[in-house]
């Protein structure tokens, strides 16, 4: 007689948001061997982005890679093709740029949050961080206009101004979110039946975070001092005094806690560079064809975001590459499933944050 | 634990966050994104807008014997990026962005005439661009 | 930005990241590749860790069929690239045989068919 | 009256589903469905094409629907405790028996946890039916329901079943056997159609006959009782609300520990008293 028991999750099931499929062999729900298939929905967006669209609009084609993290890909598509034209952007449309970045941040992070909760069976939770989580949304619909997909980000600049109102509207609504997240920081932190379900689940060590060369907030909370924002200059994070945040847990528990205070860390930064906003054009006049290759990497809320741009002097791109976080975070994503019970594995997976349509792009 | 109890009895007598979603409308930012707005008047057929558009919402036909050009806009292909309307150049204005999303349209040339739409503005201009050069051979 | 672009040969590629990489220093980012005038040029691309925007980029050229070696025993993420890069590019690495993101029914390594 | 109970008791049960999932949306400041929701989302099962498995399994649901009900009637006559809570077990096992008829692994799964869930969970009920038994010295609901209030003699009996409550009703925290985002539903994932809907109406069977129970300690002052009953509906709510789902073998532990430990002193402070 077989003495494991083989359990499918996935490509549909109900604690997963987008299709991934998972294959356990489990021992009494003790998971013994995993296997991941990321590859569902794929949609060839690297070829289109070099046949059939213009350098000037893969920005907006990117962009529909990802609904959650759809201004991080623009803004590194943006980055990459302005270093390949020498174009000089405007150090107002870096901070709109840099605000605009943040409270996607917020916002990814905060779903990340809630499903997280949610997939522990705590579905009050789900919907007050999601009740929350609308106050930021709202925040971006004034500012860029759109809900999610943004479209905030063009080569050269940014789309649209800011205004004195909409800055009030922007601090007001923030400082409204750090008092809700403050309650839910405790909430996490408190809950008994979270802890039962958080702490010691999961766990990642710094060991094993190196080996598999995890990216973003699951390698910050198993200690890795790794963020692209302390490690590129790409917008103006330094001017800001930018730190990031770090803890040494490794399991759900820290990696919620480093996207809770995260979270503060991003409200603090929008406000700073709302106090140091400086005047100017919004956008740089574009001229002339992007020519050699470059390699851009920018801190997408779940870790790092990388595209490699190789163009020669045509209106069409020769190579776009695009490296998406949770490509590199689904080998640490088995680690942390081998041995950990099957009762956990929602939570899990969804600590990890995984967004496979960026994935498989 | 009782704190997140005690949130739970505020809410049964608090108003609840969500809406009747069919009956009522969701709220609305104004500065929302939504349909472009084409005024013929302003236009100086420049096509500027057309090259522009990623999804290839704006496509502009060509009469073969007037040469005018004709507006297409379908606004299901429309990403409302607003990138033609930054496209338009200062002389013109003829495009603008109103904060109303597509209303669903019974026209058909939004869905199945769509192709024929695209294929002819590329043909038509061709051949406008061949009865010109004919012209001119002839005139000289 | 700094980067710093060292082209190495197949049989080189191995000792060369095993000297090389320090997980501790060195980010490992990606594995890239690009099919030019029928040649695959593989690119490992690694990124210091506390320092702005330094790169060190590995790259080889081979023929499009060429056997490539895996270090997926180096780098466990090097895999997924790997897999990633078979199926868009048709890359030929050590074992790696299952195809993970394209059907076998489905047009075969997109980046490299010239249209 | 008892026919008449008996006969209503899956409408009762149908609004009493209703109005709980009125109150879950409230406390999660959702507007929530209509209180005919339950009954709305029965006639749509209904009208689905059934998939069977095979027709043991589909019998099974049947069976179990059947069972709750005779569960309840039991209740409603006045019959003995101990028959009620025999056929509720009698209810839970051939559903257990169900879900290991089939060969999906979420079904034998979901099997397994609701099996060790009601290791943990029935003698907490009989305990309570012992505590009655030692109160009024009957095991028929209708000389419980004649005699004097026992809940003041019995308080640890009675917390020890709100403990159960929610284990029973399969609410946070004791839903590892529903357990919706790990094992989607457990031992009803096979029913569809016109079968699902039995095992969907018997869990609201379920909940009326928890909740008889707990208004059992009310005695012969119905007051009591119904206050009893609403209090207990409404922390069951609450806690819903405010924790997560633990894991089953936690829960053994806690309903072991907690539980069964208050229900076991109650008996035994009823027998030294």
């Amino acid at each position: 007689m077989k003495k494991t028991i083989h359990i499918p999750i996935g490509s549909q099931h109900i604690s997963l948001l987008e299709p991934v499929r998972f294959s356990f062999e489990c021992e009494n729900e003790t998971i013994i061997k995993v296997e991941a298939d990321v590859g569902y929905v794929h949609r060839g967006v690297e070829l289109a982005c070099t046949t059939k669209f213009k350098f000037k609009q893969v920005g907006y084609v990117v962009a529909r890679v990802c609904g959650l993290c759809a201004i991080v890909h623009s803004t590194c598509y943006t980055l990459g093709i302005e270093e390949l034209m020498g174009i000089e952007v405007p150090k107002r449309a870096s901070y709109l740029r840099l605000i605009a970045n943040e409270l996607d941040r917020i916002h990814s992070h905060l779903l990340c949050l809630s499903h997280t909760a949610e997939n522990a069976g705590y579905e009050a939770l789900f919907m007050r961080i999601m009740k929350d989580r609308e106050l930021v949304m709202e925040v971006q619909e004034a500012m860029t206009g759109n809900r999610i997909q943004f479209d905030y980000v063009s080569i050269g600049g940014v789309n649209k101004d800011m205004n004195s109102e909409l800055e009030g509207v922007i601090r007001n609504k923030l400082g409204l979110l750090h008092q809700k997240v403050a309650e839910i920081k405790e909430l996490f932190d408190n809950n008994w039946s979270l802890s039962l379900k958080y702490k010691n689940v999961g766990v990642i060590t710094k060991e094993m975070a190196y080996r598999s060369s995890l990216l973003g907030p699951i390698a910050r909370a198993s200690g890795v001092n790794f963020d692209v924002r302390n490690d590129s200059d790409y917008l103006p994070y330094s001017e800001l005094g930018f730190k990031s945040i770090t803890m040494e847990g490794g399991d759900i528990h820290s990696r919620n806690m480093v996207r809770l205070f995260e979270l503060f860390e991003s409200i603090r930064l929008i406000e700073t560079a709302l106090d140091g906003m400086p005047e100017g054009e919004i956008a740089a006049k574009v001229r002339g064809t992007p020519e050699g290759e470059s390699y851009m990497r920018v801190e997408a809320p779940r870790g790092e975001c990388f595209y490699y741009l190789k163009a020669s002097k045509g209106q069409y791109l020769d190579r776009v590459r695009i490296k998406t976080p949770t490509f590199g975070s689904v080998p640490g994503m088995i680690e942390a499933l081998k041995g950990s019970n099957y009762a956990d594995v929602p939570a899990i997976i969804a600590s990890f944050d995984p967004c496979l349509s960026c994935t498989a792009r | 634990m009782l704190k997140a109890a005690f949130n739970a009895l505020k809410n049964l007598f608090s108003t609840p966050a969500t809406i009747d979603y069919p009956f009522e409308k969701s709220p609305k930012n104004k500065e929302a994104r939504g349909l472009i707005l084409f005024e013929e008047p302003k236009c100086i057929w420049c096509l500027k807008c057309e090259d522009v558009c990623p999804p290839g919402a704006i496509r502009f036909t060509q009469d073969r014997e007037s040469f005018d050009y004709t507006y297409h806009y379908n606004p299901y292909l429309c990403i409302y990026c607003s990138e033609c309307v930054r496209a338009c150049p200062d002389s013109a204005v003829a495009l603008s962005q109103c904060n109303e999303l597509s209303p669903p349209t019974d026209d058909k040339n939004m869905n199945d005439n769509w192709f024929k739409i695209e294929k002819e503005a590329e043909e038509s201009k061709i051949a406008v661009k061949e009865l010109k050069k004919i012209k001119k051979e002839e005139s000289s | 930005m700094k980067t710093t672009k060292e082209l190495v040969t197949l049989h080189e590629i191995r000792g060369a990241i095993e000297g090389f990489y320090d997980p501790q220093i060195w980010h490992f980012v990606c594995i890239n590749g690009l099919f030019e005038n029928d040649e695959l040029e593989i690119q490992w691309c690694f990124a210091k860790i506390g320092v702005k925007d330094e790169w060190k980029v590995f790259y080889a050229k081979a023929p499009g069929d060429a056997l490539l070696p895996s270090l997926a025993d180096i780098m466990p993420t090097a895999r997924m690239y790997e897999g990633e890069l078979r199926d868009l590019l048709d890359a030929n690495f050590e074992n790696s045989v299952k195809g993970m993101f394209i059907e076998l029914d489905g047009l075969e390594a997109p980046l490299r068919i010239k249209r | 009256m008892s026919w008449l109970l008996t006969l209503l008791a899956p409408i009762l049960g149908g609004f009493l589903y209703g109005i709980e999932r009125k109150l879950t949306a409230r406390m999660q400041s959702r507007k929530g469905p209509p209180i005919l929701q339950p009954f709305f989302d029965l006639f749509k099962l209904a009208d689905k094409r059934p998939m069977v498995v095979h027709s043991y399994h589909a019998f099974m649901g049947i069976i179990h629907f059947v069972a709750a009900w005779v569960a309840l009637s039991v209740l409603f006559f006045g019959g003995d405790l101990l028959v009620a809570i025999f056929f509720h077990l009698l209810s839970t096992s051939l559903l257990i028996v169900a879900g290991y008829s089939v060969k999906s692994t979420y079904s034998r799964l979901g099997a397994t946890r609701e099996l060790i869930a009601i290791a943990a969970l029935e003698p907490i009920l009989i305990l309570t039916a012992i505590s009655f038994y030692l109160h009024t010295g009957s095991f028929e609901v209708s000389k419980i329901l004649t005699a004097p209030t026992s809940i003041f003699t019995s308080v640890l009996g009675f917390l020890a079943l709100l403990i159960a409550l929610p284990g029973l009703l399969k609410k946070s925290p004791f839903d590892a056997a529903e357990a919706h985002q790990e094992i989607v539903g457990g031992v009803e994932i096979e029913f569809s159609g016109f079968f699902y809907d039995t095992v969907y109406a018997a869990k609201w069977l379920d909940m009326l006959f928890v909740f008889t129970l707990v208004f059992l300690f009310g005695g012969s002052s119905f007051v009591v009782g119904g206050a009893l009953a609403v209090f207990a509906f409404f922390v069951v709510l609450l806690a819903d609300n405010s924790t997560a789902r633990v894991r089953y073998c936690d829960m053994v532990r806690l309903l072991y520990s907690l539980a069964f430990v208050l229900a076991g002193a109650n008996i035994i402070l009823g027998v030294v008293l």
